[in-house]
């Protein structure tokens, strides 16, 4: 047969679209639930709270989707978000800099100590896991050691006033600055040489290489986009809280993580799902929400979390398995050893 | 009334247990739908704000907050306000410029300041003393050093501060640094100020498990372990806080507030503090061996003078 | 015991490793298992190892049918395997590797004096001179083979089972290991073995049986019934004779490559080559000769550290494989397609467009699919890659038409010099055919190819000249005259030259 | 792929793991003793000894799971679980000591049991999976006890966790029988072996007849038993049962290992250079407090002997010439 042009015939597009629908389909049922058990979950003040957080959530899982894109980890994000964070806090009550040119500053620094962290992994040929994992501690230190930990809480007053702001009642303008990122992560993935550069680099950093993609750039590349993004989470909290701490970051690992790893991006690599990231954050901060809301939340919240993205990578990974099964004959994880072993 | 008030720590903390009577209490005397304790499940601003919102929510009408992050809170707060839903800072104080009605709690500069004056008194009046302190980032802890000194400085040269211990207010924190502390030191000190909860228990352990009854402890807070130490001598005494008549009286104003019925006295007499302009005293007092037994009753009394006279001292009512 | 095969098939996603194929093992006899590359051998071994399930038919032991879950029920059952991949723990010792699968233990703490002198007793029918406490990542290659061997030898299995044992020992070493394989199966066990290389099969095996793309082509045929020219005609399912490449007529004054003198980081020593523009030109070596290194030298992957290297006359320099690519025109297509070649997990699409992103990108780096289909779909069609979609990924095509897709990439890419290394591993004889026209064919189109290959009929089919390598240095260059026979032996002559001793190791692969 | 027998000193001496350790631990001790008299001490060297008994078995149980490639976020997690289960049976529930050591550590195990089913079942990435296991132990932590901590330990408990005989803490009992065990499990136990042959080559040791799921199964059980056990001694050392205990075991128990030259890749550990390196750890964070050094830097500091740790191992992989 002669092969046709049709992108629909693509089964791993088909795949990625079931498991969004599905996570689509979780989320209204969970909105359903609360808004039935407790009304207030959609009061307009519930929803803004909601608009917020979902805002940092969202732009928390875009920081590490974009590393795990390139099938690393970065483990310093709560650490690069909380430097910038000082740092803005510094440049605007300390030096006194207008809040743009501040704000711009903190996320090129952002940019920078994700730079780093790129640079040394390349440059070492070191697990991003290792590198990440120390220069989140040496970042966090060096911000304790210069800021002394104190908060800086005289910021100008517009911070506070922006982060207060409401759209359409209910709408937090930031929400509108993650989704804008986010489409700019669809522009990057889908339709530039770079983004699919990472994504290859992510897939087979070899093969990539072999056909002359600069593999080592790609990856730095990623983790500098990544740092960029930690710091902008970390900036959508300033204006939140219109204060700049250094408490801020700490508790980021695990939504980081959640919000990605259930939209489908692959920790292995090479394939990415931005509104999936989307929907697995909007996901998390609806369960947060409502269980606390509904009371069952506060302590036991954290079980519930866990618990959750438990059951939703499982689905994924045994509709993976059945999808493969149909091709393969048996134990799907021995072909992946197969082809892993030399590479 | 009908009003549903929640009284917030700012997370979990032993110190606030008593709060959980005190709501339930007022409730009864004064007759309000409800006064419940709620405890953010861990010291984290962003899980005590998600809290408030969620019981915003659910429809609660007032809020006693403990600021666990004295600016942050007050984001919250304007929301709260903005939504005309009265709020306190109770046991501690939001950093003005504030939403909050008023902050109630202990005076922590006096209680400090009682507190080593009391020690120096056990030392009997000379020797080198450490001040073990809570949370760096806690301006309270500011206040407290400054209190330390002052009372140190008044003996002029007698009695010196070796060193301010911070952040130990945290069990493990406390554990390795005090014992560090007593490993390196504990022949060049003579005395310790604990103005934390957790740091006077710890050192009140260490101090037993040394069985060194020559340096002298004054701690803060009335947990068993510390209040068996004074009664073995290995403590000088402790300053007693009034938690319980936070809540009590805190609900008993939050309800008032959120009636509508009162408002807050443009003249009222408050205290001003480095944090904020309108701060009321809940009382404190030294635990000694002398009264060991019957400071609880002493606090009680404390409570209801404050509560019986709030009313037309703090409050403008229809 | 005996061992019989009953209708045993396997299939992988796009391939049909194993197809109905049934026969016999019996104790007391050496079975040669031989076949093409991807023929299936090592598959079955697997499966009769319990490392795969086979998706039909079944394994009986002495008539009675077994179901190997894992690799242990297998050993358990009396059946021991040398894989053809290393199978080593490469921070444990070699007597530890040897003894691994049941180390002698006294109160159930490990005897470690034990397990060396055990070891040693197995090594010492190969090689004695290995010590059994070296760690084995400080081994050879050569060295861990053997190592394998003992370890095979130690369970003193009742069927054993040898996959390309040869592959990489000298003939010294390949001697004492034919000598065990006497004394076992005089002892009445059942060998299996796997190899490539005729003349040892001829010399040890009693009888063969030869899959040709997962079916059996002769079923335990005794050796004395069979020769050369009969196995191989099974194996390869026609005659063994050169195929036509059609005229070759290449211009010999226009070089495109030329290296004077290089030697490379990895190790080789002066070598020196010309390849012309339209020539394909053959290198050939026994695994482990150094080919892939020199290819990966070359193209800016290692680096040449003297000597120059010279394209269109100029010297250059490549500092990384991107450079190579965009820069000199210059393109590699590895041995190992899984693992170098394609990206598997991504559509046909992006893997052919893969070297030319940063051409068809917009100025603010924007490409669609539309663009990279325009480039992509051309060429899936004139390769006649099978395939229900362009979209299809990588992964899920046969190795002929991933074979296929790596050789559109670099048409995309518009390079002018090709490095192709074993183009044909594991592809089916048709397909194989399909390849080797199409290298004919973008060499007529003014393409220069350098082909690395084990296989020789592959060579003597493609090259218009041959480079011998040996130890990672030029043995020397022939003229191809396309005549199987006197090539072969001259080839041959060159690799051996020097070492007496090796093997002759004529279709020398590795899968 | 050189033989390693002629090999110069130099080569050799950095070939082992735990020669660099062996080093900065003797600068650390000597500056550290100049410096200030206090060091030395009997008090304070029972202070560090103390404080090094629950991060070594933290490490230990890290150290488990990274021998088979495998990676345990929960650590902390579970550590917390156990110390609020152990406290809640001794003080609710009037449990003796013993019984309910014995429960908090089958609690432990239970839970690293649930990892390495997960793990090999689903054959997610153990990442992922004990990222989510923790976040639901924590979640039971909190559940269970509102973050309140229990007080009231039985005396006996308690005092063992205090105890000493002159510099040398009860305490310290514990962690050194689990290295000796661990260590001769590791080297001379079939089961030991089996661990460490998945780690280096999953595939040749399946091949090889070694039950690679039940292996790493194992390892995680083993790895949720050791955190069990950190987390009983936490509790008998601060004397009351935190259900904050564990919060920052993660960066620590990666630290060690990775200091003492374990490889992700799993199949190389080394129970010496481990302990080496929370020795060297626990000097530091003494001598910070000594030295009345910010306690931010030992933060950093941590960070930086990691980085300086793989850095020299990659050096040394160079200089001995092992790939
Ligand atoms: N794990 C796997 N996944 C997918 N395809 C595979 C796998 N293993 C083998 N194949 C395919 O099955 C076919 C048979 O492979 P096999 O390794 O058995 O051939 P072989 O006869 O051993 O070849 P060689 O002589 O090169 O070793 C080949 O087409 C190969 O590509
Ligand atoms: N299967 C193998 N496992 C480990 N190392 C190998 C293997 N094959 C080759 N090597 C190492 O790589 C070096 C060069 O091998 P390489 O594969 O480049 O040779 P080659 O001529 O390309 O042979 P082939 O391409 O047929 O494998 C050898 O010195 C050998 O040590
Ligand atoms: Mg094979
Ligand atoms: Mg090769």
């Amino acid at each position: 047969m002669t092969p046709s042009s049709d992108s629909r015939a693509r089964p791993s597009w088909l795949a990625e679209q079931s498991n969004l629908i599905g996570l689509a389909a979780i989320i209204i049922l969970f909105w359903f639930l609360f808004t039935s058990l407790a009304p207030g979950f959609v009061s307009s003040f519930n929803l803004f709270a909601l608009s917020r957080s979902l805002a940092v959530d969202i732009v928390i899982g875009f920081s590490t989707m974009v590393v795990l894109a390139t099938g690393g980890m970065n483990l310093a994000i709560g650490s690069i978000g909380v430097c910038a964070v000082m740092a803005s806090g510094y440049l605007m009550q300390t030096i006194g800099l207008p809040i743009p040119v501040a704000m711009a500053l903190a996320l090129l620094l952002g940019a920078f100590l994700g730079w780093l962290n790129g640079f040394v992994i390349v440059r070492s040929g070191v697990n991003s896991f290792i590198i990440t994992l120390a220069s989140a501690s040496l970042f966090l230190g060096g911000m304790l050691i210069l800021s002394k930990a104190q908060t800086f809480n005289a910021l100008p007053p517009e911070i506070a006033a922006f982060g207060r702001m409401r759209w359409g009642g209910f709408v937090s303008p930031l929400l509108l600055v993650a989704l804008a990122i986010g489409a700019a992560l669809v522009v990057l993935f889908r339709f530039t040489a770079l983004g699919r550069e990472i994504l290859a680099a992510g897939a087979n950093p070899r093969a990539a290489e072999l056909s002359g993609v600069p593999v080592g750039r790609a990856i730095i590349i990623a983790h500098t986009l990544s740092g960029a993004l930690a710091a902008s989470a970390g900036l959508m909290l300033v204006f939140r809280l219109g204060a700049a701490m250094p408490s801020i970051g700490q508790d980021w690992l695990l939504p980081s993580f959640l919000a990605p790893v259930l939209g489908g991006t692959l920790l292995a690599g090479g394939f990415v799902s931005v509104v999936g990231t989307i929907l697995g954050a909007l996901l998390v901060t609806t369960l947060r929400s409502g269980l606390l809301v509904m009371q069952i939340g506060n302590f036991w919240l954290q079980l519930f979390l866990g618990l959750i993205l438990l059951a939703a990578v499982m689905i994924d990974r045994y509709r993976g398995v059945y999808a493969e099964r149909r091709s393969l004959g048996r134990k799907t994880n021995l072909g992946r050893k197969e082809s892993g072993r030399r590479a | 009334s009908d009003n549903k008030i929640a009284l917030i720590p700012g997370g979990p903390h032993p110190y606030f247990a008593p709060w959980e009577q005190a709501g339930k209490d007022a409730a009864k005397d004064f007759g309000i739908a409800a006064v419940d304790f709620k405890v953010p499940a861990e010291w984290k601003l962003n899980l005590q704000t998600e809290l408030v919102e969620s019981l915003v929510t659910q429809g609660y009408t007032a809020f006693g907050i403990f600021p666990g992050d004295a600016v942050g809170i007050n984001s919250t707060v304007e929301e709260l306000t903005a939504n005309n839903i009265p709020s306190l800072a109770l046991a501690g104080c939001a950093q003005d410029p504030t939403k909050v009605s008023f902050c109630f709690g202990t005076d922590v500069y006096n209680s400090a300041y009682l507190g080593t004056k009391a020690l120096i008194e056990a030392l009997g009046g000379k020797g080198k003393i450490v001040h073990l302190a809570g949370l760096l980032v806690d301006p309270n802890t500011k206040l407290r050093m400054d209190a330390v000194e002052k009372a140190a400085s008044e003996t002029n040269g007698a009695v010196t501060v070796v060193q301010h211990i911070t952040d130990t207010d945290a069990q493990e924190a406390a554990d390795q640094k005090i014992n560090a502390l007593l490993g390196a030191q504990k022949d060049e000190i003579d005395g310790l100020i604990s103005t934390a909860y957790i740091p006077s228990v710890v050192a009140a352990k260490s101090l037993r498990n040394l069985g060194d009854k020559r340096i002298k402890l004054v701690g803060i807070d009335d947990d068993q372990i510390v209040l068996d130490a004074i009664k073995d001598g290995f403590a000088a005494g402790t300053m007693a806080q009034n938690p319980y008549g936070q809540g009590y009286v805190g609900a008993y104003a939050l309800d008032l507030l959120a009636s509508g019925t009162c408002t807050v006295k443009a003249d009222a007499p408050f205290v001003k503090t480095p944090q904020t302009e309108r701060f009321i005293d809940s009382g404190t007092l030294l635990i000694s061996n002398a009264n060991a037994a019957t400071y609880k009753d002493d606090l009680k009394k404390i409570t209801t003078e404050i509560q019986t006279s709030f009313k037309d001292k703090y409050l403008d009512c229809k | 015991m005996r061992l019989t095969i009953e209708g045993i098939g396997k299939d992988f996603p796009g391939v049909t490793a194993l197809d109905d194929v049934s026969f016999e093992i019996l104790p007391g006899e050496t079975h040669a298992l031989m076949g093409e590359n991807g023929a299936g051998k090592s598959t079955l071994i697997k499966i009769i190892t319990g490392l795969y399930r086979p998706d039909r038919g079944r394994l009986l032991v002495d008539g009675k049918p077994v179901d190997f879950t894992s690799p242990r029920d297998a050993i358990a059952a009396g059946i021991s395997a040398v894989h053809q991949e290393r199978n080593l723990i490469p921070r444990f010792t070699v007597g530890e590797n040897i003894m691994i699968e049941r180390p002698p233990t006294r109160n159930g703490v490990i005897d470690f004096d034990k397990v060396h002198s055990e070891a040693r007793r197995f090594l010492d029918m190969i090689d004695p001179t290995i010590d059994t406490r070296t760690e084995v990542r400080h081994l050879s290659v050569a060295q861990m083979q053997i190592v394998e061997i003992a370890k095979a030898l130690s369970l003193e299995a009742r069927v054993l089972l040898l996959d390309e044992p040869t592959a990489s020992i000298t003939g010294h070493e390949a001697d004492a290991l034919f000598a065990v394989v006497r004394r076992l199966r005089d002892e009445g066990k059942a060998i299996v073995f796997v190899s490539h290389k005729l003349e040892e099969v001829m010399a040890i095996s009693d009888r063969v049986t030869v899959l040709r793309d997962g079916r059996i082509a002769a079923a335990g045929q005794p050796i004395a019934q069979m020769d050369r020219g009969k196995i191989v005609t099974a194996m390869i399912g026609r005659e063994e004779r050169v195929a036509e490449m059609g005229t070759r007529s290449v211009d010999r004054t226009k070089t495109v490559m030329e290296a004077r003198n290089v030697a490379t980081s990895l190790g080789h020593k002066n070598v020196s080559f010309q390849l012309h523009k339209g020539e394909i030109l053959g290198l050939y070596g026994l695994v482990g000769a150094g080919r892939t290194e020199l290819a990966r030298a070359l193209i800016g992957d290692a680096r040449i550290v003297s000597g120059e290297l010279r394209l269109n006359g100029n010297p250059v320099t490549i500092p990384d494989v991107p450079t190579a690519i965009r820069r000199h025109r210059l393109g590699y297509i590895s041995e190992d397609r899984k693992a170098e070649g394609l990206i598997l997990t991504h559509p046909i699409r992006s893997n052919i467009a893969i070297s030319v992103w940063r051409r068809i990108a917009s100025a603010l780096g924007l490409i669609t699919r539309a663009d990279e289909r325009r480039i992509a779909h051309p060429l899936v069609e004139k390769l006649e890659v099978k395939t229900p979609s362009i979209e299809q990924a990588v992964g899920k095509l046969s190795g002929g038409n991933q074979q296929k897709v790596s050789i559109a990439k670099w048409l995309a890419a518009g390079v002018e010099i090709l490095i192709i290394d074993e183009p044909t591993v594991g592809i089916d004889i048709k397909t194989k055919t399909a390849i080797h026209e199409l290298i004919g064919e973008i060499t007529r189109e003014g393409l220069s190819v350098l082909l690395i290959s084990s296989d020789m009929p592959e060579m003597i089919t493609l090259a218009d000249r041959i480079l011998v390598m040996r130890d990672f240095a030029i043995a020397g260059t022939i003229e191809n005259t396309r005549r199987y026979e006197p090539m072969s032996r001259e080839i041959m002559g060159l690799i051996h030259a020097g070492s007496a001793d090796a093997a002759p190791a004529a279709e020398t692969a590795h899968g | 792929m050189s033989q390693n027998r002629n090999l110069t000193f130099g080569q050799r001496f950095l070939a082992n793991e735990w020669s660099a350790l062996a080093v900065a631990i003797v600068i650390g001790l000597v500056t550290l003793a100049t410096l200030s008299s206090a060091f030395l001490t009997e008090f304070n060297l029972y202070v560090m000894l103390r404080s090094f008994c629950v991060v070594l078995i933290v490490a230990f149980a890290q150290m488990l799971t990274l021998a088979v490639g495998q990676m345990n976020l929960s650590v902390g997690a579970l550590g917390g679980l156990v110390a609020i289960a152990v406290g809640g049976m001794m003080e609710k529930w009037g449990f003796p000591v013993p019984v309910a050591i014995l429960c908090g550590l089958a609690i432990g195990a239970g839970g690293g049991l649930i990892n390495g089913l997960l793990t090999v079942r689903t054959g997610i990435n153990g990442f992922i999976i004990t990222l989510a296991t923790a976040s639901a132990f924590t979640g039971i932590n909190l559940g269970i006890t509102e973050s309140i901590p229990f007080y009231n330990l039985p005396a006996s408990f308690v005092a063992f966790g205090t105890g000493r005989i002159s510099a040398l803490p009860y305490l310290l009992l514990p962690p050194v029988l689990i290295a000796i065990a661990l260590a001769f499990f590791l080297a001379r136990t079939v089961p030991g072996r089996q661990l460490l042959a998945v780690g280096g080559n999953p595939q040749a040791a399946e091949l090889s007849g070694i039950p690679r799921d039940g292996v790493i199964v194992m390892a995680h059980t083993l790895s949720g038993l050791l955190a069990g056990a950190a987390a009983i001694l936490a509790v008998a050392q601060l004397g009351s049962a935190q259900p904050s205990i564990g919060v920052d075991w993660l960066l620590m128990s990666f630290a060690a290992p990775i200091i003492g030259g374990a490889a992700l890749a799993g199949g190389h550990i080394s129970v010496a250079a481990t302990a080496l390196a929370v020795v060297l750890i626990v000097i530091i964070q003494n001598g910070m407090v000594l030295a009345k050094v910010d306690p931010y830097w030992v933060q950093f500091l941590l960070g930086a002997l990691i980085l300086a740790a793989v850095g020299l191992n990659r050096l040394r992989a160079v200089r001995a010439g092992g790939a």
